[in-house]
């Protein structure tokens, strides 16, 4: 069995939450790094947001048949067919099958049933194993090393549903280097809608007041919180990055740097990447320009301006949320750069980070609110740069708006999820959902 | 090692300890930030890895290591960092402030390390009631290193926080430990 | 900035709760001195029980413009109306304007938008601000420094809903001399529906009973806890005031007594302010003669019988309410009087009074039982006096009845508790509400 | 007034949980020794698990004018028909009778009301106390010291009730010996629905696996833990005993030993009762043989494979149930062998059972995982030994069957649930619910 | 001042003073409350003020003052009267009785007064089991004075309760802290 | 007796006292369930009775009695029994194993029984988190019956668990205490 504290083998498995539609989105992503042995990470749960139920834990195992670069993750149901009981109960770990405590069943890494106590003697050889593994996921695809599920059949292939905008989400964290994940994924609980949280990844009007002694006390840049420069991007089924954007003319500067050796600042430094050909390959001049916050949607914030990270904001019913921060790193970082990006990482979000510690009560206040009789005659406001803006597209097909801080990706958020609540299945969905605007916005 | 310590001595240290230990936890509840600063030496590390659960066979995954992600990980800048932060009064977390109450429980001197730092168990219960009725309770143990000054005094040199909870269910950790 | 700690200035605020048709009860009340700088007090929520949701921390703000007698407290929605944020944190405090932790979003002490970040650079000068104040309430007015505040413009004006009952209940605290409210009110929950603290207020059976180990210890004269003197008042839409009766002939004594300087006992010479013409004027013949407990429909308890007190029944959803005490003092007291008065106040209501710490569970035991399907085949009894009460008038038109201890006021309770939750609006509400009964009850 | 300490006094209560159709199945059990004296024992609620609603605590009393033998407990609403408060909170205890501790209502300990504070002041004579006595069950029957009682008028007759499964249920414990039940009830509370706890006593399949530490430790002999004769017998509206058999020769020989003073081992010693005359008449040829787990429809439990023991599974909603457990003894042992059977039993059940403690997290989970979409749409299974098992009749009319470990007790159960929950009546339920099987299950 | 005094003498006021406050709360767990109000001085104020949320530049205001209305606020007279309740049987809140824990920690001695009284502060945490399932946590520091007899013991001369709750989550309290 | 000790004898011995129970605390929520049982005593009674509400005239039946039911009632072997399954890796209740804060507050010395057993009171909280949020919080008293070893050491002898609650809101009590 692998050791997964070994770092340089691990393989790191990140599970983006489901909900809306049951079942009906990708709903589970994975960072793979080409592990070779069996282990199990027990991820997350399924919840379906139209009848507020959970399904329980899912989890995750490599198969060990499939030793190759395309090998791909189990993603399972944590429930034993016989009578429900969860059948992995930790939380990470190595594991050469899933053994039910309660009768004994016991399930192989791809949810078999391979073995069942008194299967000749009580069940005289009368029960059809083959029908009664772990529930598998629908599907299972992965896009660079990140693997997504879904529950259903009908959802479309991962490409199709990840649309260029997603791709490039991802991408903005893929494509800066050879990347792990680092051990420990912080988890806690904020009395908030999810919705919410997401609408406040797309939020770069917040920091300043919500982070404000994060700036008094010195650790942000007060000049650098006033957010002139935004790009947003809009992607079908609710997709959008929402945030800061390069310049192309300081993006070519650092190129030519890079090109000539000159030396570059550490920001800029952390920037190099975006001037490849591989990148611009990958993810085109608008999305190499992205400097924003990525949502592939529902709930999968890819928080890249700073150190890479992703950040699942997993639905507890209707009024709460569990955040659980993954952090990423370059396997080719010194020591002291990896420790230095560490110290970053873990000081900045989760829920002690000196940033992330003060949006928590904001939300579960506003929350609150939305309960209430009198509140609820009133909408809530996202007027910010509305009909304001103009949708652009560069020969690459990307289309996009250059603006200031506003509210836009936020409003998609919220009309891609009355799309989503509107479809009875995918094929409603794909027929009805909004068109991504393309001219003002 | 201090085991060849007199029972004297040892009461005497242990006294001496469970009082540091109780002033450190006054000034953090009596919001005296600036005081308690000035408890920690120069080289402290604060550190709080998070837990996961596992298997019995497993318990060596159970913690993050350092070099890992934690809850926290500050050397004396960051915890100023903190501190700077909750006396801002625009750190919404704490505004208007939590009021906490830092227990300190079965305090027991483990060691003294090479550098004669006291090394320090104990279990800790950290209460907070906040606005009407928001509560929180974590709970978990601690090893903290003493450091002896010159007058005889202790600061604090490294604390290593061990919560009993994986997920945290509490919508921030806003306050010390 | 006014220091409230300054007990000379203080402006007492007390809110009471709304519920019933939502937002059309008169539902919250301020006594007020005649403060002359800028405070909030953060208060209550506005319930509604018909559907159990709950509008944010209502807060009142005095407005800094108006120096003058008439001037009214602002009774404001605590939610931002950009994303329902809570402006008002605090308890009670003094502060300039209302501020949002979330963007930043100011507020003035009257609700008014006043500032927003980014106003022109990211709104570029489309926002409205004028329609994006902090909602207010429909109706503010006050009785005598009690200020009351109703979310639904179509309720009638104060007067009209306090009616001669509801005003006189004011009165049995405005009118004995010149009062302010004593620093600090006791708030604690208790598991049990909020009629059933109604209910209780006006009960004077129980106090034998529950309070027997109170009487046994020699805090209460186990005689005077044979209520034989009871006088009953029921008022239009709810209010009603049982309990206690002075006779008439008592009264006059007293009023001899002082008017010849003659030594009153410590009771009696609390009782002199009812014998003179101001109150009588207030009052009318019957009201100074009261000496039970008011309810101003639906929650408000004037307790009068003691220390001056109100008590607001704040439900928290239908299995709890919330118990806030605010007390009274005369300011012309001696200083003795008033800690005499203050420790009194705070032995005998409020969480470890030594009355009130037995009532709690006998509501909450009786709120449960209500739940249970066989229990609910039963009618709860409320036959003490039923049918045998005459309604007295006099030529002040005030009705009334003499009797002993009896039921009749919490039976008005739920009667009129049943015509609010009939009735859609106010215009039903008035057009269909019981009949303040005028012969035998 | 009697000490309830003392045990050669003592009177067992044992409470069964109602639910299903309120009120309608018998639902309390009393084991009674013929005490003398007046006491009171409070132990549970009637749940109605259609609607999930609360009744309060049911309380019994020994009605002190019958001394007799056929003496029944008094089984009333602990609810107080004034307003609806707790009469009763002690746990145990004596008392000579209910003071209501509102408003001072006493009640004697039939449920008669006797006395009312006020009674001519107050109510002025007006007050029918007849009609206002705490609501009694309305039925109560013993049968052989277990006292039943219903809320329903219409359930059948105790005995047509119990038929002759739920009768040699109960006889497992009542026709071993001269049976009292040693003092103190171990409560706890399990996050389970009530129904997978029942399921689980029927459920042989599961000791090997769950209480496999219990084996490994030497606490349980792992060989007994293959269960290859098993005995299952199912009764009308839902009773059912599932597990061990006793071999009809074997216990030919036990009493072939008795008879012959020869001795035997412990176990066999313990299975001597079976064999006489008595045993017979009361239990039949079946009946004897029984080793396993009878439940009384819907949640008594009489755990009589190892120290006679009941356990109730009381729903408090539809995701806890807590378990009770009672324990029995020989009044004729001796101390030590006293002593040892206190100790076997409370180291086998309860929550620190060495036994239990492993059993509540396996359907806590179960529970759990029942609540999730995805997996509502895979039925659980129970198809061991489903179609494979003849049911068997002898001379008596007992019909039995005889097979290995399976299922069948545990789907009887969920299907005579589901008969209770579709009828609206006892009249409907009787006309239509399942016929116990006679061929094949 | 107690600066003066040596190591040893420290840490033996520290020890009698800590025996005293849990053979205090174990007299109030055990409900033997005639014991309990024979280690009270006649002067006793026992006071619990009510606390506030406010925002941190006005925690002058977090709690009220004396004078002021707050939830206990007894001299020895009303606390005789407290205990002649709960042991007159027909004390409701507590009939039957609850069961209380009372946890003191972190004691530290804070000063002696100028009337040889030693001002103890501690941490508590009063915890309340009552009937089948109801459960209480109220958790808060102490001041406490301390008044040494001639034979040497002590009484309990004053108690200043600071709650950390602001809205009290329990339906009463009918117990003594 | 131990009331003819001298104020200096009673201190060390009541610290000898508290780091022992914080000790064998620590062995357990350290998991080290062995070295645990080589602190008890051949003869060790481990119990905790079951509580029950009454009426305040009748709580002489408030705890069932040695020989009633129990819910701890354990002579060494069962002690030994239940660590062993503990450590067995298939005792589901606590595989993955919980994690558990034990925390001995209030400590006392009571008495000095017959056979030289120092009889120690002590509050206890027993905090335990359980896979990613299950919390359960037991609170109560002890009494604990140590005996002091030729080498000056403690074993200990007897305990004494009285648990506050009555119904047990956890799903098992599969720990120590
Ligand atoms: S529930 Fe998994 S084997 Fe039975
Ligand atoms: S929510 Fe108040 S400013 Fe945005
Ligand atoms: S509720 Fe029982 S006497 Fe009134
Ligand atoms: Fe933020
Ligand atoms: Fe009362
Ligand atoms: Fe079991």
């Amino acid at each position: 069995m692998q050791d997964l504290t070994n770092r340089d083998n691990l393989e790191s498995l990140v599970f983006m939450e489901n909900f809306g539609m049951y079942g009906n989105s990708h709903a589970s992503c994975c960072f793979q790094v080409g592990a070779t042995e069996d282990f199990v990470v027990r991820a997350t749960d399924w919840v379906d947001h139209k009848s507020g139920k959970v399904d329980r834990r899912i989890f995750q195992t490599r198969d060990l048949s499939s030793g190759t670069g395309a090998s791909i993750c189990q993603v399972l149901l944590n429930t034993c067919p016989h009578r429900g009981n969860t059948v992995c109960r930790a939380e990470l770990g190595q594991t050469k099958s899933f053994f039910c405590t309660y009768h004994g069943w016991n399930f192989d890494l791809d949810g078999k049933l391979i073995a069942v106590p008194g299967e000749e003697t009580y069940y005289r050889g009368k029960l059809d194993k083959s029908r009664l593994g772990l529930e598998p996921a629908a599907q299972v695809e992965s896009y660079k090393g990140f693997v997504f599920a879904t529950l259903d059949r009908d959802a479309p292939a991962l490409q199709d549903y990840l649309g260029w905008v997603g791709m490039v989400g991802l991408d903005l964290i893929a494509e800066r280097g050879d990347m792990e994940v680092i051990d420990g994924i912080q988890k806690n609980r904020v009395q908030c809608n999810w919705k919410l949280a997401v609408d406040n990844l797309f939020d770069w009007y917040h920091p300043k007041v919500s982070h404000g002694s994060a700036a008094r006390v010195g650790l942000l840049n007060e000049d650098e919180l006033r957010y002139m420069n935004q790009m947003v991007i809009l992607g079908e089924y609710g997709h959008a990055i929402s945030g800061a954007a390069f310049d192309e003319q300081k993006l070519a500067e650092i190129k030519d740097a890079a090109a000539e050796g000159r030396e570059l600042s550490g920001s800029d430094n952390a920037r190099v990447w975006r001037t490849t050909q591989d990148a611009l390959d990958a993810m085109g001049p608008v999305g190499v320009r992205c400097g924003g916050h990525p949502n592939i949607f529902p709930n999968l914030w890819v928080s890249a301006a700073g150190p890479p990270q992703l950040c699942l904001r997993i639905p507890r019913g209707p009024l709460a949320t569990e955040l659980w921060w993954f952090t990423f790193a370059d396997r080719n970082q010194s020591a002291e750069e990896r420790r230095a990006a560490v110290m970053i990482a873990s000081h900045i979000f989760g829920p002690s980070g000196l940033l992330e510690q003060d949006d928590g009560e904001n939300w579960s206040h506003s929350t609150r609110a939305s309960t209430g009789t009198v509140t609820r005659r009133r909408p809530v406001d996202f007027s910010m740069g509305m009909g304001l803006d103009r949708v652009l597209s560069n020969n690459s097909g990307q289309s996009y708006i250059e603006t200031v801080v506003n509210e836009h990706a936020q409003l998609w958020l919220y009309r891609s999820w009355n799309d989503w609540m509107s479809a009875a299945n995918w094929r409603e969905l794909i027929d009805n959902h909004s068109v991504v605007p393309t001219s003002t916005v | 090692m201090y085991t060849g310590m007199s029972p004297g001595d040892l009461m005497l240290l242990q006294f001496e300890v469970e009082q540091f230990l109780y002033t450190e936890a006054r000034l953090l509840d009596d919001r005296r930030y600036a005081e308690w600063i000035n408890l920690l030496t120069d080289d402290i590390h604060y550190w709080m890895p998070i837990r996961r659960t596992t298997v019995s066979s497993q318990t060596d995954m159970e913690f993050t290591e350092i070099g890992g992600m934690a809850l926290f990980d500050d050397n004396l800048d960051f915890l100023k960092l903190r501190v700077a932060k909750l006396q801002a009064s625009n750190a919404w977390a704490e505004e208007p402030p939590s009021r906490t109450r830092h227990t300190v429980t079965n305090v027991q001197i483990l060691d003294i390390d090479d550098n004669g730092r006291i090394i320090v168990g104990c279990n800790f219960q950290l209460y907070r009631s906040r606005l009407e009725c928001d509560e929180d309770c974590w709970i978990g143990s601690r090893k903290d290193w003493l450091q002896r000054d010159a007058d005889g005094s202790f600061r604090l040199a490294g604390r290593h926080i061990f919560l009993d909870q994986t997920t945290i269910l509490s919508q921030n950790m806003s306050n010390l430990f």
